[in-house]
């Protein structure tokens, strides 16, 4: 029974401001109580070429894209042929009533033709506008046709154009036509129904962007360098309109924090550090390429130990590659970004609450542990809404770790050593640049120094600070979110997965366990390095399965060097998803189950199906 | 961390407005060349410095790679001092003084740091016009890899092994101008004349105070044919004026007592540089002239030097960003984390 | 006894030419037959601080850096009462007659004072030149002392002074001047004592970085690109001297070769990667924070493959570090270079022979690879003087790997897809711009694009294109060079190591059989990817330990995830040494012994020792 | 791998001197903007190529990362094709012509990635003279990347959200003037008959050939208020003169009956600019006046389009480099190996 349980596909053209009714029509079930899981597909230019707005209606609360689609919004000639053959049996079919003849046939599909244009032009007089405001017509059909509630639909039409009052009743106008349209043209829909449910009350509706820009925020971020670089440009965007609000004097004008689009992600790395290094909460956000140019200000940030925080929110491939695509492919590069011996602590937030903490406790991560901190994202997490507990306001007051004002530089008699470790937990004391004390000032410096930041060529000199910061590195791991374990009671299998491949593996555990009779046990991963727990763990099982979503199985890599002393490093095997859609809960429980069916008991004989292989180097 | 005499201590002899003598203004000692153009030029900063009653505990030193760039080790050692990576000074300066705009920045940076790697962020920190006092200490070569040409190197000059430079060489002045810099000027390590005193005017400028200075690197680009030999250096200087520079109001630098009246100009703090005028007429606040001033020299073969462009209205950084008087690594947690109220208004707009 | 078995130490202050006279030093013992190790640990300024010259004499052919101190030139009031303290018991001191005072008392050190003022006073007039003048007078006062050749060292003069005759008779005088000294007031040493050998025949002295660079010349590089960057100027250096030799009309003065000094090293990869792609066999030279900065190209190039060879001679740390101290820190950074999902070829030389010859071959894998080749040196390789058998001329001719020209189009009838896998070995064809072909051009981009080279967002296309290059990846494999194993029969220890590691655990190897009784196999692993053998010759062995010259044991990581699948990782024990200063045979033995002596015969329960520990994230 | 005209096979109707029709420089369909300036600039570029007779076979084009720098896609798709990351465009062309100098190199860029993070590449393509006609296509906002301002946004200009920009913008040409480059021009997407001639004398121009085309964005940056917007451009636009260009040494390209006699820049290879005088006099081959030039159009906010600049003796980078005829990409193995001998040579020397 499909009632509330399916899937809607709108396919467009881009930069046809398809967006803003998309997100009328999702909130609007969002709003009757229903669970929703969108996913926005889209182009990789300006205008003109194909996008995809999925949203998933599941009574259940499964967010993970679905891979099929029961209600398709078929606006897309380019696409049409292919959309419509992807459809599941039994589907239902909108389009352009004029297209007629383009449409392909297929008998299990149930075909809705609709005169859009002819509707839009009846509602809106302006010719030009008609490209826009023709997306609402559909929210109006789509709205009757499966049993939307009217006046929730009206209110969204109306938050979604509060700040702009003038394109308001032209909207709302294409809307009732749309509906007015259908109910007198069309049915309702038999079974892709939606019925009140009570699943999303205090929810929220949010991107991971705009999650982590705010945990930026309220984690105390005051000096947030960038250059723009898709999927990260809306984290600064929304950074930048919430500190218009949250960090503006309103009677001086005057910012409590300084926003710098810099000439590139070299300079954007540089000015962030040298913020941090001066006491500010300081951080940068981008995309993969951005982080490739970074890497050599990464070292010099990890060995002058100066915090900051780094947003990496990922995208598909290497180079430039698919950047409105999804991935999580920058795993390797991060944990040890720049040459020479880097470790770098990393945060892998598979929500948007996380999101919204992981930020938070970023700087005072940064601060605490005086070294930059990644925070990555994936552009599935970043840039699609996600419904989300409402996020929490912090518990504890800001960290600022360990740094010397000037009473206590004087309470020392000046008696103090930039790069010592006098508490034994491998993190020093720093002073900022503009301490009134004679004894605040150090030099900063990248070339070799020993511990009283002087400038060292001195084997054991040089040895004493490396040492230290592997000292310090094993302190983070104790500091980091550890790993979210949820153990199956005698469960064999053990699905090790992080970030946005999240979803899908929940729902692909009951999916295990309800068809296939497979219990299996989670691990999320939260951060790096990774947590002393999972040896045990790994070794309770005999056979664990790493989801990654990038090619070369990049957190299984991982694993198989953090398990190598256990001796469990054979159970690992590798599933990946990396064509840059995000994941799905078939794709986890076909390759476990599929593993799992060829196995005889021994885990050695589990054999990789589909698109996972062995791990290798 | 440093030993050093405590400044708050009664006023020792010989000591300036700030309660410090000449020798509270040294860094650690030079690991450079003996002869390098860069000593001498850490020496007259040191100098500036002291007769301008800077407190080192409000300065901040930054610094790429280089051996011009080792020199923020070598003064001021009550200063922070944050000695990056190559290339990168401006984006490193521009970030601690976003950190802290109250800090007397003092960028040091070579002219490979500056016009071969960091010749992008050179450029844009220019037009951001963040406050800086900008040393460029310039000897045509890559002193520290050992004595490669620059991009600063003349067209047509010898390295020591006796190659030609194929290269035009880039006018760090003239990219100042266009760049909209309102600071601009060049100078010799060799005359602590000169550079003293525009040094100190740097000091008081709102916004990026460039100074290329000519700095002879006696190991690799100090023989014949190079056009960055303390000799042909001393043979082609043109300064444009003397220089003088009067903090606040008080007098004038330049005595009155030499003939015609020097030009002055004022800054918004008060002070006032007073340039008398040499060979040629020069108007440093007139743009299109100082272009064509480095133009002309350029097609002569000559090294003008002095206070070439000066704009003291300029608007710097900080006031662009509207950034309040605490700076923003001073801020206490309360300014830094908004509400509880305020993230709950903004659920209620997500619900 | 120590005749033909000692180590030399000459202690000065940089920017004082003592290179030239310990390398007539060196050369005279060398063409005595007699084998050298020499070891230049010099600082990172231009003059004024320490700087070490050790000779290594060593009958056995040993030369690894021995860190024993038998004869000093203690000309380096800096650091003399460090050098002096460093000294083996019986060790032999030459040191300024005027310093007396300052030199520490040692009863078991037999001190020489020689007034090296003076004599140098007497034989050049010209005060200015004194201090480079005085060298050489140390020159002669050894020279007779362990009883050197007294023409070979005059020999040794004039071919040191070949290009600047005006400075020969000053130096061939002061080494006259120390010998005359020496011969009247000093005795011969007793001991430490050079006698003919036959042991150098036909070998040659050549640093690491020149014979690379030969071996670029030779491997047919038309394009340098590079960016001055310490270790790696040399190389840049020697390529640009002898192309000025081998590459030049001498009639036209036309070159075949083009060299860039660039503005920076992202200019520098661009360039070289760009030329590569025009069809010139192309090179760039760097070191750590250049390739940081490269990453970014260098996944353009992997992606888009585009043949480029790229040298690193690796220095220490991270960030500006120690940039003449060496290190092998860079290996994990190599490997995945670049964000996304990379895979990189890298070779690692081991010795004079292999830099020429890995290099000749790197460009041959570029081309045939179609992919970025990192040829990995370290400072220890690249900059120190090497003995080596002669460099041979290489016996394959040049391979430029799929290259359509418009014969092979015409024949195909302009039928071919650039990134297509016809041969099923995942090496697809190219064209050369200005093939005068109309059907040769395509599109090279960084972005998405499918077997045709067409944009493309599509994820199977996409798929098809970075499935092809795991392939790819997988052919690299076989045609690298394979590790080069020496199994000692009934062995349960396995070393592995890489480049300049190896002569210090050949003497290792050595001295654990004949003072441990310690049989150990040896692999010395050349490329990576790491060959498929291994996994077998691990299995074969009890323990494996990997040496590595980094403080994360970088090797020892990737083995860990090459071992993962055999279940033998837990058999890996990690050996690290990362001062700066080329490692030594004691260092490797030790912690060997050490380990295998706690052992009670089950792998697992042996203990890191002293620096190396488990291997870990 | 395209099925394109056999540009060997017997000429078509309407063919140009190389055989080939003006539909033989089209490329792959854009999928820029309806509206966008770059595919108007696409389009004369495709006139220029098809009029100046240019196989596509011995072109090759490179770009950046950009709306600008899809563009090489979008014609002449018998020519490679080089499309690499952001802001390094110059140096791949640079590093591809070395390999091949008898390509003809066209470099397209956006003012994002050549005036921001491309700055220190592009500089240093100028110094090096590089052959390459280097279009910048200039809009004053980052397209790809949704409307951000880019640097060559004018100080004050409006985006399209109201806010203003703070900073001065970078002039391309004034730039290019000042680092040596010896053919810089400006014009506008929108003019056709004066791009035209000015994009067949860069391809003849023996080193790099700067031209910074205005190319309104018509999604981001077409608005009141903006200084790039379609209205505000054909508004300030002042041509200097009317560009006539003629290959070889054949006939003139302006028109004699329109009276005064044009100025004329002869090219090596004996083609000929012919510049007619529109409103004001300016004399393309001084250095001097033309940065004078720019420096007072920015002063009057005007938009000074035609030939800037041109020194038609500049030596390019490939001669500088003593490259024989031969491209590097061409050379047989024999000439890229040395003997046998050679090596043997040096064996005995280190022996
Ligand atoms: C990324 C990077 N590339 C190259 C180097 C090597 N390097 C050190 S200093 C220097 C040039 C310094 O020249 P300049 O700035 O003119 O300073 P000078 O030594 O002449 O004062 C270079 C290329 C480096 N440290 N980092
Ligand atoms: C290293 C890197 N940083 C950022 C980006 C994102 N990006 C793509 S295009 C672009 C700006 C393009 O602006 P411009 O060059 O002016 O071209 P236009 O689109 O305006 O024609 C940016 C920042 C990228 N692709 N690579
Ligand atoms: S090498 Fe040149 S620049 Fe460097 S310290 Fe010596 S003289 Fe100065
Ligand atoms: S966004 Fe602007 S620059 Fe990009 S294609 Fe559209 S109109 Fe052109
Ligand atoms: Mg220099
Ligand atoms: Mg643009």
């Amino acid at each position: 029974m499909p009632v509330n349980d399916f899937s809607i596909l709108v396919a467009t053209v881009n930069g046809t401001g398809s967006q803003t009714a998309n997100l009328v029509l999702l909130r609007s079930i969002f709003r009757m109580g229903v669970p929703v899981g969108p996913k926005n597909v889209f182009p990789s230019n300006i205008s003109g070429l194909p996008t995809w707005f999925f949203i998933r209606v599941s009574k259940d609360g499964y967010v993970a894209r679905s891979g099929q689609v029961d209600l398709l919004v078929c606006l897309n000639p380019q696409t049409t042929a292919r959309d419509i053959a992807a459809l599941r049996a039994g589907a239902a079919c909108f389009f352009e009533e004029r297209l007629r003849d383009e449409i392909p046939v297929r008998d299990d599909v149930t075909f809705y033709p609709v005169p859009f244009t002819d509707l839009v032009a009846a509602c809106c007089p302006v010719s030009r506008l008609r490209k826009l405001v023709v997306n609402m017509v559909y929210v109006g059909v789509v709205g009757w046709h499966i049993g939307l509630d009217r006046d929730l639909v009206r209110a969204e039409v109306k938050k979604a154009f509060a700040a702009k009052p003038q394109a308001l009743d032209l909207n709302l106008a294409a809307v009732e036509t749309g509906w007015a349209y259908a109910a007198s043209n069309l049915p309702q829909s038999p079974e892709l129904r939606i019925e009140r449910l009570d699943a999303t009350r205090d929810m929220i509706i949010i991107d991971g962007n705009s999650a982590t820009a705010l945990g930026c925020l309220f984690g105390g971020c005051s000096v947030l360098t960038w250059y723009p670089i898709t999927p990260s440009t809306s984290l600064g965007d929304a950074f930048e309109s919430y500190a218009e609000r949250l960090r503006v004097d309103p009677e001086s004008g005057e910012r409590t924090v300084a926003i710098v689009q810099s000439e590139d992600e070299l300079a954007e790395a540089g000015m962030a550090i040298a913020a941090g290094w001066a006491g500010a909460r300081a951080m940068t956000a981008t995309s993969g390429p951005g982080l490739s140019l970074m890497s050599e200000l990464v070292g010099f940030a990890y060995y002058a130990e100066i915090p900051c925080v780094f947003v990496d929110v990922q995208r598909l491939g290497p180079s430039t590659g698919l950047p409105t695509r999804t991935a999580q492919g920058d795993l390797l590069q991060v944990v040890t970004l720049s040459h020479g011996d880097t470790q770098h602590v990393v945060l892998l937030p598979a929500t948007m609450e996380e999101c919204f903490a992981f930020a938070i406790r970023a700087f005072d991560l940064a601060d605490r542990l005086q070294t930059p901190i990644f925070l990555l994202l994936d552009l599935d997490l970043g840039m699609n809404p996600w419904m989300s507990a409402q996020l929490e306001y912090p518990a504890d007051p800001i960290d600022r770790g360990k740094v010397l004002t000037a009473g206590d530089l004087e309470r020392l008699g000046g008696d103090w050593y930039r790069y010592a470790d006098p508490d034994r937990d491998g993190i020093p004391y720093r002073t900022i640049p503009g301490t009134p004390h004679r004894a605040a000032a150090y030099f900063t410096r990248g070339s070799g120094h020993s511990e009283a930041a002087l400038y060292t060529e001195d084997p054991r000199a040089y040895q004493k600070v490396v040492d230290r910061l592997t000292r310090k590195y094993e302190t983070a791991r104790a500091l980091l979110p550890p790993p979210e374990i949820d153990r199956a009671p005698a469960a064999r299998i053990l699905i090790v997965a992080y970030g946005s491949s999240h979803p899908a593996v929940v729902e692909a555990r009951d999916r295990l366990r309800s068809r296939n009779h497979l219990e299996c046990s989670y691990c999320r991963i939260r951060a790096l390095p990774l947590s002393d727990r999972l040896a045990d763990l790994c070794a309770a099982h005999d056979v664990v399965f790493v989801v990654d979503q990038n090619r070369d199985g990049q957190m299984a890599q991982l694993l198989a060097i953090a398990l190598a002393p256990s001796g469990c490093a054979a159970r690992l095997r590798s599933i990946r998803q990396y064509d840059g859609w995000p994941l799905t809960a078939d794709f986890v429980a076909e390759a476990i189950a599929g593993a799992a069916g060829s196995t005889t008991g021994r885990s050695d004989h589990l054999v990789a199906r589909n698109r996972e292989v062995e791990v290798q180097a | 961390m440093s030993a050093a005499r405590d400044p708050t201590s009664p006023a020792a002899p010989g000591a300036n407005a700030a309660g410090l003598t000449r020798a509270d203004y040294r860094g650690a000692p030079s690991t450079l060349c003996p002869g390098c153009g860069h000593d001498s030029i850490t020496n007259h900063l040191q100098t500036a410095l002291f007769e301008a009653d800077i407190s080192p505990l409000r300065a901040a030193k930054f610094s790429g790679i280089g051996c011009s760039s080792k020199t923020t080790n070598y003064f001021m050692n009550q200063s922070h001092g944050l000695n990056a990576v190559h290339g990168r000074m401006p984006a490193i300066a521009t970030g601690a003084l976003l950190a802290n705009h109250t800090l007397l920045g003092i960028g040091i940076s070579g002219d490979g740091d500056t016009a071969s790697i960091g010749l992008g962020h050179f450029v844009h920190i220019l037009r951001r016009n963040v406050k800086l006092v900008y040393i460029i200490e310039n000897n045509g070569v890559y002193g520290l890899t050992k004595g490669q040409f620059s991009a600063t190197a003349d067209l047509g000059t010898l390295s020591k092994a006796g190659e030609r430079n194929e290269l035009p060489a880039i006018d760090c002045c003239a990219v100042s101008i266009l760049m909209g810099c309102g600071f601009v000027a060049r100078s010799f390590s060799g005359d602590r004349k000169q550079l003293v005193p525009l040094l100190k005017a740097a000091m008081q400028h709102r916004g990026t105070a460039v100074i290329d200075v000519i700095s002879p690197c006696v190991t690799f680009n100090d023989h014949a044919g190079s056009t960055r030999s303390y000799d042909y250096v001393k043979a082609h200087d043109e300064p444009l004026h003397e220089v003088g520079f009067t903090p606040g109001c008080a007098a004038h630098a330049v005595a009155d007592d030499e003939g015609e009246s020097p030009t002055e100009v004022e800054l918004p703090d008060g002070s006032v540089i007073a340039l008398r005028k040499l060979e040629r007429e020069h108007d440093p606040r007139d743009r299109e002239a100082a272009l064509r001033l480095l133009e002309q020299a350029r097609q002569r073969g000559e090294l003008v030097t002095g206070l070439i462009y000066i704009d003291p209205a300029s608007r710097p950084f900080h006031e662009s960003l509207r950034l309040g008087a605490t700076p923003l690594a001073m801020l206490p947690d309360e300014k830094l984390r908004p509400s509880r109220e305020a993230l709950q208004a903004i659920m209620a707009e997500l619900a």
